[in-house]
């Protein structure tokens, strides 16, 4: 029952978003209603996941705990992003940015991304799943565009056509795997369960082939380089709310049909083969990115990049396998919760300085003194400093490939030194710094506050204390993923 | 009793002598330039005179500048009992460690160089400058040399040293004579001799040691100087001890000591004459030719130790 | 006293510090109270630490205790064995007496910078150091030592609107960050031979590694460490980083943090892998010997108080380094007493390093509170406005030149006495590497007596040198108090050096590859004798005959002169008038010794001359700039960092902006995937 | 599929290939169109003839929609768009007209290579058809990389989905009704939103010139 509330709450808070026809604050209402009530769902289907080991309402639509771990970070950021969303808008609104009407685009279209991203995990159908993920790039289009500036429509434009392209042909793999199942009878309705068992009798070739384009295909979504191009763009230009679900959410569900299929094919006798594939485009996404972040002049797409890295890294974790894929999904969790603070941070940072250059922004500390240390917070949990999370998933990502895997681990661990410096450079030089005279301190919105310091205060005590509950969960979704 | 009385000979052997053959040296000199020169006791007398003296002390000055000489003529004293003199059977475990007589002298150069510094005159700190250039690179080598013997003798107490080194057969004694060449020029730098320093200059160009102490006079000036005298000593000694330890007494009786004794005021007699002789016949090197001398003395020990076992 | 070296004793301290933390934050806003909660906690925490670790030293290990985590390679576990219990204790004891200092000293902070964020970083740095020292799973300690780093990087960062203070912490962070790449790395290794993360675990699974992981462990493990202890080359964030944090905190990261590299070099090297290699050791004698000696050499050239300072750290990890590395070789020839003289010399030394160099942080730090400037160039004369603060430093300035009777002293002598004996049993090659060890030695202790005669001279000697510095009055009770307990300490150290080396004789003993070997023959409190007998010595005999010397010289001089007169007069200067001008300068002091070492320090001048006239004739003001080329920064990390730029400048071009170009990449990878297929099959 | 014989099922596979090869080399916006009209065609005759056996009133639903999409309401928009702002040619290509057309015969001399004999195997008919098939996937993304022309990118896109739709066709893949239906219903809004924005490029800019769009770079 919990599904079809999840799939239902966004799909009526979209619906009543449209219908509102001058009232502002009823666009917030009803964001803040259903943000809790999708969270709410989605705690419950996860707790049940917890105890039964899968969730599911009728024939069509299931979450196991592969798909648990994902739901955790798509409603824990969409919850974060929906509340931080009201009190960022509100702050465009004052300045004079934009209008009734671009909120009510706004809202509703969050709503719309949000069911997208539920559908595509609690689908059974591959189709199903593709057809979800296609729609997340329709419906954040606008969302990227929202500031209909040039350099927007440029950003905009990439996503879209890149998107366009790369799911395509994730979905040409898509078929290349039903195709086999295919075989065996019509008109079936054919879900995850059905293509894995069926996947023993495939042509390993064939199958290899196939992950190759749903690699593509999706891993264009999940931007791992050289597919990666699209990301920066959308993530800078987007309204940082929907820059931080992009990150912490539509990530991590795009990643989520690679491990789909990977499953699939590994059934099919190509778990080598895609394993392979997994670390080479680990480690170019991680490369790319350090090297990039390194001179980097916009602070949004700093912050791009480096999800394109830690996706990397998730995916190195999934191809060193054993339990490189346990800590590449606490990994993926960590990361969603990482990036949401910094887009968030990102977010205030941009409204106060109306500038998204590094070298524009000076003295955050003493001009926004909350998000200036959220700021440092975040700059040093992502970069994996310790006490934070992401410092043990890499070295337990690490581990899993030491044996088998020098070289690459050498060479990411080299690589991670050169994100931390870019990254050390550009927050110090924003941090520090004194302020500019005419800029004056203080903090915005307490909406824009509140959800950052909560995932602050979160993400710091995930770091120290996993339930045991959500580690049996991820554990059994390693499971799942090793096979 | 014989013990003890030999301790106190021990003690006051260095500070009793040193003032005669620093007087003894410059008369040689003086002879081999043909000039009458002073008597060798003179230095007593001068030493008497300045502690006679009233005493002037700059309005820079400190505490430090007041308390230097005593300490660095303590340590001489303590460097004085710790050093072979004429028994190989007297034997100081406590302080024998030629490390800790290398030590104390830095000490003593060390707290003369900052009473150099405090009268805030402009010659005492470019001779505690040029001091400390010296004094610190002369430590390898001097470390080295005096570890050539310790490791021939298999202990680094200078007093036990002699017994073994003067056992050691002469087709064997080429670390030992390497080894003497090294501390030979490690002497003269430490006691500032040619080519190193004119003890007798006050030329500000070439001076080092004189140019710290210019601010002394009185008790602490005589105090300064016997003190040098006293390093001077210590050196010589080392040399003619360490080196050349044939005539040493190896027990604490009477008449062999007194001859030890007799043997050892005729080697440091011959040392200061050839001090004498080497001060006569080459000029004072520039100062940055100096490191090139010390570091010769720092291969050359390097070498005999290596030749050594 | 079994009691009282319990684990909840333990955690008691810690919670101690973390009171301390929040302490300090929770009254950020007001700066008396976060400075009284937050330093007199830290006190009481180190002071508890120093009993508990004293108590484990005397009563025996605590076995390893703790808890789990929600990770499985994680686990919360301490152990303190005799060397965890030696390195809290130096930490403890210096933190005591830096905590003391800071209740006076950080009151100059009050208003400008935020003395509770001071006082959390600051208990969270002790404690973190702490952790490092007695953590007992891999993991775990990583974590620590990244804290460490952490609170370090925001201490040196302190004051926050000096670019330079923020320049310095980046170099810091990312050195330490990429040193900790290494030790990760070294770190994974272990797990992959051993399939633990455990110290002991590992300890035990090691002795199957081959020898090419063991020497791979050792090398990132030297590097990794390396950066923290800073060795030469890697030694190019110190020198900007200790000076720009509070002074409290530079003594803290000089005299205690860069020994954590230390620790863990021992512990692995000696420890961990099992039966080291001869050349582990030798290259540590190498790098202790260039440390040492160029660490010295850099400090001569510096004019600013905490940078000469900082680099007379480099030069004493290279003397730890230099018995470190004599006790690897030792041990790998398998003559265990041997090494346990070289390691007693390196962990004796390790801990008078940490009392004088605290003590000379502290007292740089009172008189550039006093004076407001950091260049000694403009001291002078501090002697009659400071006196204490300049006894204290004099006293530290002859510790850290090895200069009997204290602590420093006997260190260095027993560093010698061990490389003595590597000349004495080794093979040749083996041995020159001992000689040219000796010989560095040597001329270290004898330069660094050079340079603390200019340091001390220069900064307390002669006339104050500039307006603001004879304004100078002496520092707090607090800090005055806490630089007479380190002076005890250093005085104390010598003079008790005999039990001292029974200490560390056990420490060291405790360690797999010395396996119980004593380090000397006998070492009571009238003397040591090492190595039956090569070598002895009796620090409270050159004390009491140095000290009965000069009574003695002084009542006789006093006797025979009590008639005459001390007159006060002028400094004598040709009939000139005599100005501050007309010292010798700090430049200048050390100027002939850089000239003699030019090819090693490659000096450098700048001239600047302004004219009177066109003709440049009459020349108004002359300008010279003296300094040496930063040859690290020009030969390894320029290029590097030019590489770098060069290669992301490169990567850069791939975000072209074309999407053309974008959507070709997704084709060439989709076609080159496809044929990587074909060449597989 | 049983509806066409081999010659026919060749011939349409040979118009969809030849259809999105000809996109390469055409100068007006409105031929271009033309010719993604003429591929839609071929496309719908395959899709009417695959369900003819399995009709149910979803299905006939899911493809009138997907026809209506594809040969109608996608052509409208773009034709909509070269009115309103009065555009006739395509921005140029980067390669000229032999390279282009090395390139496609490169592209068409892989899909023949024994690479894909894996894939090939799929086919419920004949492989020739097939690896035509998949030679146009090849082809029309060829063509999203070789336009400048924001349109003619978008054409690329509809025309690579039109290649996956035949190649699905070919290898006797059926899709249930309902994703079809989804399916068409994406297509759609990826067609209104690419003109959407189309035209705002145009506006912003003043061409279709997508080259021009550099400002994000790094």
């Amino acid at each position: 029952m919990a599904l079809v509330i999840l799939l239902a709450t966004p799909l009526l808070a979209a619906l009543s978003t449209l219908a509102v026809r001058s009232r502002a604050a009823l666009l917030e209402v009803f964001a803040a209603i259903a943000a809790p009530v999708e969270f709410a769902a989605a705690a419950m289907i996860v707790v049940d996941v917890i105890g039964n080991g899968k969730s599911e309402y009728g024939s069509y639509l299931a979450v196991d705990s592969l798909g648990a771990v994902v739901l955790i970070t798509v409603a824990l950021v969409g919850l974060a992003a929906s509340f931080y969303s009201i009190g960022y808008l509100r702050e465009e609104v004052r300045k004079g940015i934009i209008g009734f009407s671009r909120v009510r685009q706004y809202f509703a279209l969050l709503h719309l991304f949000l069911l997208a991203m539920f559908f595509a995990i609690l689908t059974l159908s591959p189709i199903g799943m593709w057809i979800a993920i296609e729609a997340t790039t329709l419906s954040t289009a606008f969302l990227i565009s929202f500031y209909n500036k040039p350099s927007s429509m440029e950003a905009a434009w990439k996503y879209l056509i890149i998107n366009s392209i790369g799911l395509l042909l994730g979905f040409f793999g898509t078929l290349l795997f039903l195709a086999s199942s295919a075989e065996s009878g019509m008109d079936r309705f054919i879900d995850w369960g059905v293509l894995t068992r069926e996947a023993a009798g495939m042509n390993p070739m064939l199958a290899k082939i196939a992950f190759i384009f749903v690699l593509i295909g999706y891993g264009t979504k999940v931007g791992l380089a050289p597919m990666h191009t699209w990301l920066p763009d959308a993530h800078s230009k987007a309204p940082s709310p929907i820059s931080a679900l992009l990150s912490g959410a539509l990530l991590n569900v795009a990643m989520l049909a690679i491990l789909k299929f990977k499953i699939v094919s590994d059934a099919a006798g190509a778990a080598d083969f895609s394993r392979n594939l997994l670390i080479y485009f680990g480690v170019i996404s991680i490369a790319i990115a350090a090297f990039i972040i390194i001179l980097q002049k916009n602070y949004k797409r700093l912050f791009a990049y480096s999800s394109i890295e830690h996706m990397g890294i998730a995916a190195l974790g999934f191809g060193f396998g054993g339990l490189g894929t346990f800590a590449a999904l606490l990994h993926m969790i960590y990361h969603s919760l990482a990036k949401s603070i910094l887009f968030f941070a990102a977010g205030n940072m941009f409204v106060k300085y109306s500038s998204t250059k590094i070298a524009r922004v000076k003295g955050v500390l003493t001009a926004l003194p909350v998000t200036g240390v959220v700021l440092l917070i975040g700059f040093l949990a992502i970069t994996g400093m310790p006490p934070f999370g992401i410092f043990i998933t890499e070295f337990y990502i690490l581990s899993a490939g030491i044996g088998g895997h020098l070289p690459v681990v050498v060479g990411v661990l080299l690589l991670l030194v050169l994100v931390f410096a870019g990254f050390l450079r550009h927050v110090t030089g924003m941090s520090f710094s004194e302020a500019p005279e005419s800029l004056l301190s203080g903090e915005s919105n307490y909406l824009t506050l509140v959800p950052p310091v909560l995932l602050v205060f979160l993400f710091v005590a995930a770091g120290f204390y996993l339930p045991e509950s959500l580690n049996s969960l991820i554990n059994a979704a390693a499971a799942l993923i090793n096979g | 009793m014989t013990q003890t009385i030999f301790w106190i000979i021990q003690i006051l052997l260095i500070p009793v002598l040193s003032p005669f053959f620093i007087g003894a040296t410059r008369r040689i000199k003086a002879r081999l330039q043909n000039r009458a020169g002073a008597s060798s006791f003179q230095p007593y007398r001068d030493i008497w005179k300045l502690l006679h003296k009233d005493e002037v002390i700059s309005e820079d000055a400190s505490w430090l500048f007041r308390a230097a000489p005593y300490l660095i003529f303590a340590t001489t004293l303590v460097i004085g009992a710790s050093i072979p003199l004429m028994s190989t059977a007297l034997v100081n475990s406590y302080t024998g460690d030629f490390l800790v007589v290398v030590y104390l002298l830095a000490l003593g150069t060390f707290l003369l160089a900052l009473a150099g510094i405090d009268t805030g005159g402009a010659f005492g700190g470019f001779g505690s400058s040029r001091e400390m250039l010296v004094a610190a690179l002369t430590e390898g080598g001097l470390v080295l040399s005096l570890l050539t013997v310790a490791l021939i003798s298999g202990t680094t107490n200078l007093m036990a040293i002699p017994q073994s080194i003067g056992s050691v057969p002469f087709s064997e004694s080429l670390p030992v004579i390497l080894a003497f060449i090294g501390f030979s020029i490690a002497m003269l730098a430490e006691t500032c001799r040619y080519p190193f320093d004119n003890p007798s200059t006050h030329l500000e160009l070439t001076m080092i040691h004189e140019a710290m102490i210019l601010e002394y006079s009185g008790k602490r000036l005589a105090l300064i100087e016997w003190s040098s005298a006293n390093k001077y000593l210590i050196f010589i000694t080392l040399g003619a001890n360490l080196f050349f330890p044939r005539g040493m007494a190896d027990s604490l009786e009477l008449a062999p000591v007194a001859l030890a004794l007799a043997v050892f005021l005729i080697k440091v007699g011959i040392l200061c004459v050839a001090v004498a002789l080497l001060e006569s016949s080459i000029a004072k090197l520039r100062i940055f030719r100096l490191p090139d001398l010390l570091f010769t003395s720092f291969v050359i020990s390097a070498v005999a130790v290596g030749l050594v076992g | 006293m079994d009691y009282f070296t319990s684990p909840s004793v333990f955690y008691a301290i810690l919670a101690v510090f973390a009171a301390g933390a929040t302490g300090a934050l929770a009254f950020r806003h007001h700066d008396r109270a976060a400075n009284i909660l937050g330093n007199s906690l830290a006190a009481a925490g180190s002071l508890a630490g120093l009993l508990f670790s004293g108590a484990v030293l005397l009563e025996g290990d605590v076995p390893a205790f703790g808890a789990g985590s929600s990770f499985s390679l994680l686990s919360i576990t301490f152990r303190l064995d005799q060397l965890s219990a030696f390195f809290m204790m130096v930490i403890c004891l210096i933190a005591l007496l830096c905590s003391i200092y800071a209740l006076g000293y950080v009151r100059h902070y009050y208003g400008r910078y935020s003395v509770g964020m001071l006082g959390f970083f600051y208990n969270l740095f002790i404690a973190s150091m702490i952790l490092v020292a007695t953590s007992h799973n891999l993991l775990f300690f990583l974590i620590a030592w990244e804290v460490m780093s952490l609170a370090s990087y925001f201490l040196v960062i302190y004051e926050r609107r000096e670019s330079a203070s923020i320049r310095a912490g980046s170099l810091y962070f990312i050195m330490t960050h990429a040193g900790t790449a290494f030790i990760v790395f070294a770190f994974l290794l272990m797990y992959q031979a051993t399939g633990s993360l455990d110290f002991e675990a590992v300890a035990q699974g090691m002795a199957g590694a081959s020898p090419l992981v063991r020497n791979a462990i050792f090398i990132s493990a030297l590097v990794g460490f390396g950066v923290k202890a800073g060795i030469i080359p890697l030694h190019i964030w110190l020198p900007s980083a200790h000076p720009a944090a509070p002074s409290h905190v530079s003594a803290l990261m000089s005299g205690v943090m860069i020994k954590t590299g230390i620790y863990m070099l021992v512990r692995i090297s000696l420890e961990i892998l099992p039966g080291p290699f001869l050349w582990w050791g030798l290259v540590l004698l190498v790098i202790g010997g260039a440390s040492s000696l160029l660490g010295v050499l850099y400090a001569l050239s510096e004019h600013d108080l905490k940078r000469l300072l900082a680099y007379h750290s480099i030069e004493n990890i290279g003397i730890i380094l230099l018995g470190l590395g004599g006790a690897i070789v030792f041990s790998s020839a398998g003559m265990n007493s041997l090494a346990a003289l070289s390691l007693a010399a390196a962990l004796f030394h390790t801990l008078n390093h940490a009392t004088f160099k605290a003590l000379l942080f502290l007292g740089a730090g009172s008189v550039i509170a006093a004076t407001h400037t950091r260049n000694i160039e403009k001291y002078g004369g501090l002697i009659k406005l400071m006196p204490q603060t300049a006894l204290f430093f004099l006293i530290g300035s002859m510790a850290i030149s090895a200069l009997p009777p204290l602590n420093g002293f006997f260190s260095e002598w027993l560093t010698f006495q061990a490389l003595f004996q590597g000349v004495i049993s080794l093979d040749v090659t083996t041995k020159t590497v001992f000689i040219l060890a000796v010989g560095a030695l040597a001329f270290t202790s004898g330069l660094a007596a050079a340079c603390f005669v200019k340091a001390f001279g220069i900064t307390f000697l002669a006339r104050p040198r500039s307006e603001a510095v004879s304004r100078a009055s002496e520092t707090g009770i607090f800090p005055r108090l806490a630089m007479a307990g380190l002076s005890i300490a250093i005085i104390c150290l010598g003079l008790f050096s005999g039990a001292v080396v029974r200490l560390l004789s056990g420490v060291g003993g405790s360690l797999a590859n010395i396996g119980g070997a004593e380090a000397a023959d006998a070492a009571g409190f009238e003397s040591v004798s090492v190595q039956n007998g090569f070598a002895s010595i009796s620090m409270p005999a050159v004390f009491i005959g140095i000290g009965l010397a000069a009574i003695a010289i002084t009542a006789v001089v006093f006797l025979l002169t009590r008639r005459r007169q001390t007159v006060i007069g002028r400094t004598w200067d040709c009939g000139a008038d005599l100005t501050p001008r007309m010292e010798i300068t700090a430049t200048g002091f050390s100027r002939s010794i850089i000239t003699v070492c030019r090819r090693v320090l490659r000096p450098s001048s700048e001239t600047e001359i302004e004219y009177h006239d066109a003709n440049r004739y009459f020349p108004k003001i002359g300008e010279v700039t003296m300094g040496l080329h930063d040859v690290y920064r020009t030969y390894i990390y320029r290029p590097l960092q030019d590489l770098l730029t060069l290669l992301a400048g490169y990567t850069t071009k791939v975000q072209s902006g074309n999407i053309n170009a974008y959507i070709l990449y997704i084709f060439i990878t989709l076609i080159a995937l496809l044929f990587l297929l074909d060449l597989t099959t | 599929m049983s509806y066409l014989n081999e010659t026919t099922m060749l011939a349409l596979a040979t118009v969809i290939f030849a259809a999105a090869g000809l996109l390469h080399f055409t100068q007006k916006y409105s031929s271009s169109i033309r010719l993604y009209m003429l591929q839609s065609c071929a496309i719908s005759v395959l899709l009417i003839a695959s369900a003819f056996d399995r009709l149910t009133p979803l299905l006939v639903v899911a493809i009138t929609a997907t026809i209506t999409v594809k040969v109608l309401i996608a052509p409208y928009f773009f034709f909509g768009l070269i009115k309103r702002h009065e555009l006739k040619f395509s921005v140029s290509a980067y390669l000229n007209t032999p390279v282009t057309l090395v390139a496609i015969a490169a592209l068409l001399l892989l899909t023949r290579s024994d690479l894909f004999s894996s894939l090939a195997g799929l086919a419920a008919v004949d492989e020739k058809l097939l690896r035509l098939a998949f030679a146009t996937i090849l082809i029309s993304l060829f063509l999203s990389i070789n336009r400048r022309g924001a349109l003619s990118q978008v054409l690329g896109i509809l025309s690579l989905e039109n290649g996956i739709v035949a190649f699905a066709l070919f290898a006797g893949l059926e899709e249930s009704p309902g994703f079809q239906l989804g399916i068409t219903f994406n297509i759609l809004i990826l067609v209104v939103i690419a003109t959407v924005f189309a035209s705002m490029i145009f506006r912003k800019f003043g061409s279709l010139d997508v080259s021009t769009m550099k400002k994000l770079k790094d």
